[in-house]
């Protein structure tokens, strides 16, 4: 009898704990931000992929539509600046972001639209307990072209360079070629990476690494190198005193509308325009 | 009853038919779409030029020497180590220990390779970056040790049942003469596991050849063919992964089902003279019985 | 000489058992170290109420619970189209092949089963590409993804069913067959259900492989961020790939944490799998045995 | 013990083409005309023609490797099961006193083997329950009614005198019977499809002493629903069961008799000759 009361009892309790469960699902709803009210009653997917230093802005700007509005799905993929133009253009994504102007003949063939809605620059970063954190442009074609292979013949430890580099695709590696290394050609001894994100980790984490990103993804886990006397920042690259600096596009095919449409907005309002600085980048005006 | 035999019979064939199929087809498909590599260029070019698509080469000679080499060390360590494993556990080890130890190598063919890529990152590289002079931690040699790691544990369990499969009447006449452990080793249970030995190393190169994630997260992925074990590589897996998240129209994304061809074409070779030795030793062993 | 030479082969061997535990050992070490602390509620439903994740009512984002349904959608579309196809060949290989005809198709199964699995990838995703140019709505997806896991893991499925078949004792045929039935009586009353648990060793190890691999779906549609998929043709998360991805991507050692907790939970998914598959075909192996 | 006398030899042919009966009256079950067999290229049976009668149990000895055991299987067909073998040579049964040539293409093998029954050497139930080992040869054969199965089952066993033993334990692995209890129900399990002929490849040869002879028992009291054919290399239990006898040596009849015991029952003893 006693066993059988303990049975209801833990039974009972499970109950419990369910309808606690079920009432916490349903009554905690959240709180909508205000700005991603154009969305409500919207439903479908949108796809976004290319650029990666466009990534932690998109991520974020997903994030915020998404949990405020469970019928919208935004997937986020990378792949470089090459593959989003590409993509976009054959209609396997609805928004294909890069770091690069599309070439006039990408622009023609596929039809693009552009949305240039940041401005961002590309640096130079080394690990942040390198020495070297000072460069001219010739010394900087030095070491990318494999001329100069040690940090001793810098001022530094006497360790071997880490060449990073990105992907043929890449629209970072398009700009710090023409920009910064003047159309040099790099060493094909160079480490490969597929993303900004990659490149990042890859040099916080080999003190020996030299390696270039967007400055969205400058942080205190590495050190960025002053191009020429130019130190890589927000200012420098707005009063355009840094050299190496580029767009972020977001580019549609033909004219937008709908979900796209509302996505590509929310880049240009004001809560859009702050993510983008929250995330280290210069908003761009329409 | 009557209908199922009619049934029957029919749909597995056809389940059959549909699963080789596929399998032809994935060939075809790679030969399709890679198929302006072989009219534009020739093919020697392919094979045998630098990979610089900045100047309009698009060779992938590097790529071929950098997983033959990655492949290669990571036999050069996995065989030894394979080899002294399966003797200690078939011959050497106590019990206790040698089931112990058979147990853990079960387990270990389950470790997923994007995890030994992942421990390989944060745990390997920074190891062999501050042990060596020169080079990155991004090399051939981490890359090599997680892959031989990777497929030790195949290896060891097919010697180990090339072992057990050696027939007990040869060692027993061997004790009978008051042969040793090592003579038991070195004259019976070596050469009667001979194909098992080359049966558990090709599956192993087979295994080392196909895998992507240790490469591509671990070997640097540098385009140039490599000169020492501390220089990065790219491998011809690596490559497909990498230029896959490039534009579809360029020529270096053509490079890719070269790619794909190529390994395609090794693992079949490989299945082959797998074959082969199956065959040639199932026949020795009808010989002598009859 | 003898002596030294016994020497030798003793210390060498017993440095290769040492050599390999330890690595194995370091490796779980290390994850359980790094990854153990980041094994809650957090890592799996990030700032999401878990009720809400649950019912689908918010997504998540900062935690693993897309990540990880994506891939039991992934095992399940992968074995749901393999499993047929691999019983059916099996059962085919197994029971009615001619001589010629099961070399042949055993030779093209083997081939499959070598098949680099970022081959398969590059498979999927040129499929897609061409399926692509005639359905515009064709694009990579959760089940392109699937159908290629699909692909990769029928060897194991066919050779499972083929041996789990072939090893039955040759009694039980001819027991059957005594009692009146035909082949296809045979297989249903009689074969098949004695060589269930061999064939489901097979299924684990299937599944194993669906959930450990990344180089297919690298290729055919997984990305970084996409949520819980609705639809089979959306894009989707999965485990392998959020390893790799934070490998190289992240961006704090918050998401560095995440990356050690999904990396030990995959490792442990496997594991248990995999030993669960051996356990199963010892049980056969016993019961065959005893018979 | 020798409750039967010396058998006579009726006939012994070294022989060709040689076909016996017994009784001219007698009522056949089985013959074979010009039966030879070869397994790859050896041959097992050189043109055997003989003949067995009804309700009968009939008994092939004869030393080991004679092809006792492959005379035994081109009755079921059986030894299409196995690779490598040759059969040439007529087989016939007589259902209802109609010759059937059980090698004709409209003979259907399922069907045959439903009217052949079989029960080997080593007692061979399925892995699987006691019931489930009975009902399945009905289960393939499309019967589906739980209550008919059911009945069927308590019919066989009471039969094979196995159902006061195991009718408490249907549901358990059939493996945990004892040897002559699983060969009782491996019987029994061929009887359930009321064949016409059981074929029995020694079945005792793997039992005690003491379950060899309730098998034997068993055997008499099924005369009355089939006729049998059993192979043994025991000489006393021939003696012991046998109605008639054929001895195969080599692949050759060897001696082909009567025992007393069906010299009384059948009137006649005397063997005939046909070229």
């Amino acid at each position: 009898m006693f066993r059988i009361a303990l049975k209801i009892e833990s039974g009972l309790r499970y109950v419990g704990w369910l309808v606690l469960l079920i009432c916490f699902a349903f009554f905690n709803s959240p709180v909508r931000a205000a700005a991603t009210d154009v969305f409500a009653g919207q439903v479908g997917s949108l796809r976004i992929s290319g650029g990666t230093a466009h990534i932690p802005v998109m991520k974020e700007v997903a994030k915020l539509i998404m949990e405020a509005h469970p019928d919208i799905r935004i997937s986020v993929a990378g792949g470089g600046s090459g593959l989003g133009i590409k993509q976009v253009g054959e209609g396997l994504v609805d928004i294909g972001n890069s770091g690069r102007k599309p070439t006039d003949n990408e622009m023609q063939k596929y039809g693009l639209v552009l949305h240039r809605w940041a401005l961002d620059g590309v640096a130079v970063i080394v690990h942040r307990d390198n020495r070297v954190q000072v460069l001219t442009r010739s010394r900087l074609q030095d070491i990318y072209s494999g001329r100069l292979r040690n940090w001793r013949d810098l001022g530094g430890v006497d360790k071997e360079i880490t060449v990073f580099t990105r992907d043929q695709g890449s629209g970072t590696r398009k700009v710090f070629w023409k920009k910064a290394l003047r159309k040099e050609v790099t060493t094909n001894k160079a480490l490969v990476v597929a993303s900004n994100g990659a490149m990042k980790s890859g040099v916080a984490h080999n003190p020996y690494a030299i390696g270039y990103v967007s400055i969205g993804f400058l942080d205190k886990s590495l050190a960025a190198v002053a191009l020429d006397g130019v130190m890589p920042s927000l200012e420098t690259v707005q009063n355009g005193e840094y050299p190496v600096v580029r767009g972020l596009y977001s580019n549609t095919k033909g004219e937008v509308q709908g979900l796209t449409k509302s996505f590509i907005d929310f880049l240009f309002s004001p809560s859009g325009r702050k993510i983008i600085s929250d995330k280290g980048l210069i908003p761009a005006a329409r | 009853m009557k209908r199922s035999v009619r049934v029957g019979r029919p749909l597995v064939l056809a389940a059959t038919a549909v699963g080789s199929l596929l399998t032809l087809a994935i060939f075809a498909f790679m030969m399709m779409l890679g198929r302006p590599l072989f009219s534009d260029h020739s093919l020697n070019l392919l094979l045998t030029q630098a990979w610089a698509p900045d100047r309009g080469l698009y060779g992938i000679f590097p790529f071929i020497c950098g997983t033959l080499s990655l492949v290669g060390l990571s036999l050069l360590i996995a065989f030894p180590l394979s080899l002294g494993n399966a003797i200690l556990i078939h011959l050497l080890a106590p019990r206790r220990l040698a089931r112990f130890l058979h147990q853990t190598i079960k387990l270990m063919t389950g470790v997923p390779t994007v995890v030994y890529g992942f421990v390989g990152i944060f745990f390997l590289v920074p190891l062999i970056r501050e042990w060596f002079f020169r080079g990155s931690g991004m090399c051939i040699l981490s890359a090599s040790l997680l892959l031989a790691m990777l497929i030790s544990p195949t290896m060891i369990l097919v010697f180990l049942e090339s072992f057990a499969a050696i027939p007990t009447a040869h060692i027993r006449a061997l004790e009978a003469l008051g042969g040793t452990r090592r003579q038991k080793l070195v004259h019976v249970i070596l050469p009667g596991a001979k194909t098992g030995i080359i049966t558990g190393l090709l599956l192993a190169l087979g295994r080392a050849l196909g895998d992507t994630m240790i490469a591509l997260m671990v070997a640097g992925n540098a385009t140039a063919a490599p000169e020492s074990v501390l220089d990065s590589v790219r491998t011809l897996t690596a490559h497909i992964a990498l230029v896959m998240a490039a534009d579809f129209d360029s020529m270096e994304f053509k490079t890719i089902f070269a790619c794909g061809i190529i390994l395609y074409l090794w693992t079949a070779l490989l299945t082959l003279s797998l074959r082969y030795i199956h065959y040639n030793s199932t026949k020795l062993s009808h010989d002598q019985t009859f | 000489m003898t002596r030294l030479f016994d020497l030798l082969l003793y210390a060498f061997t017993w440095l290769c058992g040492l050599i390999l535990v330890g690595a194995f050992g370091t490796l779980v070490v290390f994850l359980l170290i790094n990854g153990l602390l980041a094994l809650d509620f957090e890592l799996i439903f990030g700032s999401t109420a878990i009720g809400d994740a649950l019912f689908l009512k918010r997504v998540v984002i900062d935690g693993l619970l897309p990540a990880i349904v994506g891939t039991c959608l992934l095992i399940i579309i992968a074995l749901g189209t393999a499993l047929p196809l691999g019983l059916g060949a099996g059962i085919y290989l197994a029971e009615y092949a001619g001589k010629i005809s099961k070399s042949f198709f055993s030779l093209i199964f083997d081939l499959l089963a070598g098949v680099p699995s970022i081959v398969i990838g590059l498979f999927g995703f040129s499929l897609t590409l061409y399926l692509h140019k005639h359905f515009t709505s064709i694009m990579p997806c959760l089940l392109i993804s699937g159908l290629a896991l699909g692909l990769l893991v029928l060897p194991y499925l066919i050779r499972s069913t083929q041996t789990a078949l072939e090893e039955l004792p040759t009694t039980l045929r001819l027991t059957a067959a005594a009692l009146g039935a035909d082949q296809a009586a045979t297989l249903r009353f009689v074969l098949l259900p004695q060589a269930v648990s061999g064939i489901f060793s097979g299924i684990i190890l299937a599944i194993g492989r669906a959930a450990e691999d990344t180089a297919v779906i690298m290729l055919t549609g997984v990305v970084a961020t996409a949520g819980i998929p609705r639809s089979l043709f959306s894009n989707y998360e999965a485990l392998p790939f959020y390893i790799y991805y934070t490998a190289s991507q992240f961006r704090n050692q918050q998401e560095l944490q995440r990356g050690f907790g999904a990396a030990l939970i995959l490792l442990i998914l496997c594991a248990l799998l995999f030993t669960l598959a051996g356990l199963v075909r010892k049980k056969v192996s016993k019961r065959l045995m005893a018979k | 013990m020798s409750k039967f006398l010396l058998s006579h030899p009726v006939t012994f042919y070294e022989g060709i083409n040689a076909c016996f009966i017994i009784d001219l009256d007698m009522k056949k079950i089985i013959e074979t005309e010009n039966l030879s067999f070869y397994y790859g290229k050896r041959q097992i049976l050189d043109h055997i023609s003989v003949g067995f009668r009804e309700h009968a149990i009939s008994a092939i000895t004869g030393p080991s490797g004679s092809g006792k055991s492959t005379f035994l299987m081109t009755i079921n067909r059986l030894w299409e099961e196995l690779n490598g073998a040759k059969m040439s040579g007529r087989v016939s049964i007589f259902l209802d006193h109609e010759k059937l040539d059980i090698y004709d293409r409209g003979v259907s093998l399922s069907w045959l083997r439903r009217k052949v029954g079989m029960v080997f050497q080593i007692p061979n139930p399925l892995p699987m329950s006691i019931y489930k080992n009975l009902v399945l040869p009905l289960q393939m054969a499309g019967f589906k009614k739980k209550e008919y199965l059911r009945s069927k089952v308590e019919t066989v066993l009471k039969q094979a005198f196995l159902w006061s033993e195991v009718k408490d334990r249907l549901p358990d692995d059939a493996r945990t019977l004892s040897g002559g209890q699983q060969q009782r129900l491996c019987i029994a399990r061929a009887m359930i499809l009321e064949p016409a002929i059981l074929l029995l490849d020694e079945p005792t040869s793997s039992l005690d002493e003491k379950a060899a002879r309730e098998i034997e028992t068993l055997l008499f009291s099924l005369k009355k629903h089939c006729s049998l054919l059993m192979v043994s290399h025991d000489q006393a239990q021939v003696k012991r069961v046998a109605d008639e006898v054929l001895e195969l040596v080599d692949g050759r009849i060897s001696e082909l008799f009567t025992t007393p015991s069906s010299i009384r029952s059948t009137k006649s003893g005397i063997g005939h000759f046909r070229p």
